[in-house]
């Protein structure tokens, strides 16, 4: 009980990490494109959350200054906003070609 | 009891928010303030939207329920709380049913941060602006699944073009902003970023922070780099009322192209959730620029009539505007016709005018006119700003949607670019000039 | 019932398959729709916002009012024609009278012909005023409306005073006037038109030189000089596509060559010169209403017509310039007490032809801009 | 600031909404809930790190992710019809196989916190997050210790290049 109650940056890991299984469980089985680029965007979020804690964790071992894990976090979102631009970028274009937004029916290296 | 009294009491004396002194009873208390005071306002707003619009329309508008309408907006709001609750069959009950308070959520959320005096805020954050822009933007999540959820084409058209308007002109907003907080680290001292975090040197994102650095630098930042402020503000200015959809930008709920936008669907309660979102979101957006720009709730002429005299002159202002709303109040009641028919109605105003003056009076009393003086400059210019919005709506013609566009990315944005990269490169040229003609004077 | 096969190229069935993908998205706009000036059905056919082709589908108002003639005597058809262009209601009446007058080859005498110019020019303000309200508002522009409203009210005033109606006024008789000018006409109309003149600079300052107006109206719904006669536009939608066609002086009727006025045109046959156009026109119908209140004869305001109209077998085409365009009566007596066949040629339809023409490849919010410079009626149109 | 209050409520009630919100984002049918669950994940982490004291962050959070590119996703959602896919098959053929993956990688996430779980002694800190932006800028661009000056111009080329690459991707004709 004591452990539940005390928030260490092990429960922020293990939330992390159920988070990130989310997102791999649905990457992996989901057919539709979009909903697996928002499975990609859980994924990111779960690798946000353990720099954080990570990052407050660091932070008291080396004073307040040591945010490396939140400027990468910054960086993971900048990449996330881009990924999600072009990512459905080509879904539009795929989906313009092809009318369906199902994976497994991009099977084919040009129509 | 004694420990209640004394941590209720505990935050009166402190000069912090009460989100900033950890004081809950005073946070809730302020919570409840700005949730019934907003709510106050938007329902002023409304009568007085319809009042002056109808007068710049030679006609008269409200009349009939009170005198001179003013119950009118109590009425609206019963009707429409009682109407049929109308729900498209076709549409996607559950997100049909959330949109509404998504929309209302993240417009008063937003009043978290907003200062209306050094310690009339709820809590200051250290991402005040940062904050107020993100969770303002949470609107446009809701207006757009409203309009999907109807189920219906001009809801969806409505939905995709406010939120392609409110995604554009959000970055013009940011940079306007941006060339603000730019402005709060120049204190004529250093050059940015020089210094430990937290040094008087760097710039903040505070929203107490930003006025709090207008005061010390003696100048209100619409005027600071003249004409960049100004040209800051004027971004702004057009940006704001594109995010909340009003005209000239009131494409999403052009009326005679899309009948009535993403909201076309609703009805009754929740339509006027809707309606609570869009004014509050007026109020929020004004409140930023005037924190930003018009120095939040700092009093006019704070250099050319400063003094402990001219200080007492501001600070009668409150009462006096009050006493004026009151005379105002008897007078219209004077005019009233002398018909038996319009005897509750006189007696009616000539009280609401009374209990205007007898506010008016009680803001005289010293301890009372220097705790709300800040409070009611911020409120006297965001009052300016609606009367604004209610004049640009009686004056201008709609744009179309491509016009919309190219105000935003071509005139706006490379605007606010342009003003950026200026703002930094005088903030790094003003100090050694300026220590330079000091020399040469 | 069943729906007729529609024989334009917009076929209504074209499947709507997706928003991004169809090339083509198919959109009904009206018949109830606040933009659409009653009841008119306008299918657009989309690429996005852009417009590649639009049809009107009419008749939600059909009444039959070229039928009924045929079923009425000349005299009692008289009120009918004023429930087409329901707006500038005089001018429909001034249109079917003299057409009859022509039949019968009576002339009403100069004192009912001043009179009918006088009311005819103030029902062009009127009609004008009123498009300009709603066009402004189609655009966005709320106030306007209000003004000219405001200032349409004391024409329906003088009409009011004059024969008792409003709107449908039925103020001319065929032959002449029915009633004698009131007492104070000539010092109402007079009043009216020093109220009005500082009231059209009013509107143009709150419009003309308005950058958001000028962006929604020019360089809109660009017609060409000959395609409008190519497509029998008339009116001010022609004189602003620079065509100096107006009928009170191509072929002048009632006295209209006495009086001294000009014809705007245009150059560029935007919906901005139509704009300017329509305001210039209500100028020189005020400069008409002054020299012709100055003028008015004394004398009779009717002219000897029989109680029982039979006019000669025979057809007449007459037509008048209302404030929309070209109204033609083509009348056709068969030498009985009813018309054999009567046809309105009204300005409203023809000239609702041009919609595709202007719209296409205009944005939609550029249609409703069109159909408010078109400045129709659905009344007319329908009939 | 003062010191967090009940610290544990808020976490793990956060927590569960993340959960349960990352759930849906996987399971729902229709992508609009899907993206509305996605939304509320999102939100709920801002919460968590504000609760880490990293406000910049969680602002950063919030404007980008809940506002920027769920707007976006929602945008393309609605732009290609969803009503035919929601009746199609949901999951693909290798669901088993994805599945039995996700469960390896969670055995090993298991397998790693029990191992390590004595390298992460707790650092307890009290410290008022007034100067975490200005902390954060300058790591980024400071002049003392901006050492992800480079990094920060790759992203921001990155972003450009994004850009170019979808308007490329999704014009119909350039």
């Amino acid at each position: 009980m004591e452990a539940m109650l005390h928030i260490s940056t092990l429960h922020y890991l293990v939330l992390s990490a159920a988070l990130f299984l989310l997102g791999v469980i649905g990457v992996l089985t989901r057919r539709n494109v979009v909903i697996v680029l928002m499975s990609i965007e859980l994924i990111l979020n779960a690798v946000n959350l353990n720099l954080v804690a990570f990052s407050r964790y660091w932070q008291g071992i080396h004073g307040p200054t040591a945010l490396h894990g939140q400027v990468f976090a910054i960086f993971v979102i900048t990449d996330a906003a881009a990924e999600a631009a072009v990512g459905l970028g080509i879904l539009i274009a795929f989906f313009r070609n092809k009318e369906t937004v199902n994976v497994d029916e991009v099977n084919l290296l040009k129509w | 009891m004694h420990a209640i009294v004394e941590y209720i009491q505990s935050y009166l004396s402190s000069d912090q928010t009460p989100g900033a002194a950890g004081n809950w009873f005073w946070a809730t208390v302020y919570v409840l303030l700005v949730f019934v005071g907003l709510s106050i306002a938007v329902i002023c707003m409304n009568w007085l939207e319809r009042k002056i619009l109808a007068h710049m329309q030679v006609r008269l508008g409200p009349m009939r329920v009170g005198p001179h309408g003013l119950l009118q907006p109590i009425a609206d709001a019963l009707k429409l709380l009682l109407k049929e609750d109308i729900m498209p069959a076709e549409a996607d009950k559950a997100v049909f049913w959330v949109a509404p308070f998504i929309v209302v959520l993240a417009a008063f959320t937003v009043f978290v941060v907003v200062p209306f005096g050094p310690t009339h805020a709820i809590t200051d954050m250290n991402i005040g602006v940062l904050f107020m822009l993100g969770v303002s933007s949470l609107a446009v999540l809701g207006i757009v699944t409203a309009g999907w959820a109807s189920n219906s084409h001009y809801p969806l058209i409505g939905a995709l073009r406010s939120s392609a308007q409110m995604v554009s002109y959000e970055v013009a907003m940011g940079l306007a902003v941006v060339s603000v907080i730019l402005m709060t680290s120049l204190h004529g001292l250093g050059l940015y970023g020089v210094g430990a975090a937290g040094s008087a040197d760097t710039g903040t994102l505070s929203m107490i922070g930003i006025v709090q650095a207008q005061l010390e630098q003696h100048e209100w930042f619409i005027f600071k780099f003249f004409p960049l402020g100004l040209i800051g503000f004027f971004i702004f200015a057009v940006a704001m009322i594109a995010e909340t959809n009003r005209a000239p930008f009131d494409l999403p709920e052009a009326e005679s192209e899309l009948t009535a936008g993403f909201h076309t669907e609703y009805s009754g309660f929740r339509w006027s959730l809707f309606f609570l979102a869009e004014y509050s979101a007026m109020i929020a957006v004004s409140s930023i620029a005037v924190t930003l720009w018009l120095g939040g709730w700092l009093r006019p002429f704070p250099n050319a009539l400063s003094g402990s005299t001219w200080d007492l002159v501001f600070s009668l202002f409150p009462g006096i505007t009050f006493l004026f709303l009151g005379a105002l109040c008897f007078f219209n009641a004077a005019r009233m016709p002398k018909h038996p028919f319009f005897k509750i109605q006189t007696i009616g105003l000539a009280g609401f005018g009374a209990a205007l003056a007898l506010i008016g009076v009680v803001l005289f009393i010293p301890g009372v006119r220097e705790r709300v003086g800040d409070i009611f400059w911020f409120s006297a210019k965001v009052a300016a700003f609606m009367y604004l919005y209610i004049w640009y709506r009686g004056t201008f013609p709609r744009y179309r949607f491509d016009q919309l566009m190219k105000v935003g990315w071509k005139v706006l944005l490379p605007t606010g670019f342009a003003l950026l990269i200026l703002t930094a490169v005088l903030g790094f040229v003003e100090p050694p000039v300026a220590a330079w003609l000091r020399g040469v004077l | 019932m069943t729906e007729p096969k529609t024989l334009s190229p917009l076929d209504l069935d074209t499947p709507d398959k997706t928003h991004l993908d169809a090339n083509e998205l198919v959109i009904n706009m009206g018949p109830q729709h606040p933009a659409t000036h009653g009841v008119l059905r306008v299918i657009l056919r989309l690429d996005g916002e852009k417009v590649l082709g639009l049809e009107c589908v009419i008749g939600y108002l059909h009444r039959g009012v070229e039928k009924i003639a045929e079923n009425r005597t000349y005299t009692m058809f008289n009120p009918y024609v004023d429930r087409m262009d329901y707006v500038a209601a005089v001018s429909n009446g001034l249109g079917y009278c003299e057409a009859v007058e022509k039949l019968l080859s009576v002339e009403a005498p100069p004192r009912a012909q001043y009179i009918r110019v006088i009311l005819t020019e103030l029902n062009r303000i009127a009609s004008h005023q009123l498009w300009l309200g709603t066009h402004a508002l189609d655009i966005g522009a709320i106030t306007p409306l209000f003004y000219t409203f405001r200032d349409r009210e004391e024409i329906l005033k003088i009409f009011e005073k004059y024969c008792g109606a409003r709107l449908t006024t039925h103020a001319f008789r065929i032959g002449g006037l029915q009633y004698e000018a009131y007492d104070g006409f000539e010092r109402d109309v007079k009043t009216f038109v020093n109220f009005v003149k500082p009231k059209i600079d009013e509107y143009e300052e709150l419009l003309t030189t308005n950058r958001i107006w000028l962006e929604r109206t020019k360089g809109v719904g660009v017609i060409s000089g000959k395609d409008c006669i190519a497509l029998g536009v008339t009116g001010p939608v022609l004189r602003a596509s620079g065509v100096k066609w107006d009928l009170r002086k191509a072929q002048p009727y009632a006295n209209y060559k006495n009086f001294d006025f000009e014809i705007p045109t245009g150059a560029n046959g935007d919906t901005y010169d139509r704009y300017i156009v329509r305001m210039i026109e209500m100028r020189q119908s005020l400069r008409i209403i002054e020299q012709a209140v100055d003028g008015i004869p004394e004398g009779p305001i009717m002219a000897k017509v029989p109680k029982v109209m039979k006019p000669p077998v025979g057809e007449i085409y007459h037509s008048i310039e209302a404030p929309k365009g070209e109204l033609g009566y083509f009348i056709v007596s068969d030498g009985s007490t009813q018309p054999y066949r009567v046809r309105v040629r009204p300005p409203s339809f023809v000239n609702l032809q041009a919609l595709d023409l202007m719209c296409r490849g205009q944005l939609v919010a550029d249609v409703i801009a069109v159909i408010g410079t078109l400045d129709i009626v659905l009344g007319e149109v329908d009939r | 600031m003062s010191p967090p209050v009940a610290t544990p409520f808020f976490f793990y009630l956060l927590a569960v909404t993340m959960l349960i919100g990352g759930v849906l984002v996987v399971t729902r049918k229709n992508a609009v809930h899907c993206a509305l669950a996605l939304i509320t994940t999102l939100l709920a982490q801002a919460g968590l790190y504000l609760m880490l004291y990293a406000p910049f962050v969680a602002g950063v959070q919030i404007i980008l992710y809940a506002g920027g590119i769920m707007v976006l996703f929602l945008f393309v959602i609605m732009l290609i019809s969803i009503e035919r896919t929601e009746k199609e098959r949901q999951f693909n053929k290798q669901w088993l196989i994805g599945i039995a993956a996700a469960a390896a990688l969670g055995g090993l996430f298991i397998a790693v916190y029990t191992k390590g779980k004595a390298l992460f002694p707790e650092g307890r800190l009290t410290y008022a997050e007034a100067g975490n932006t200005q902390a954060l800028a300058d790591l980024l661009y400071g002049p003392h210790s901006g050492m992800y000056m480079f990094a920060f111009e790759i992203a921001s080329l990155l972003l450009l290049v994004a850009i170019i690459g979808a308007v490329v991707m999704a014009k119909k004709r350039i």
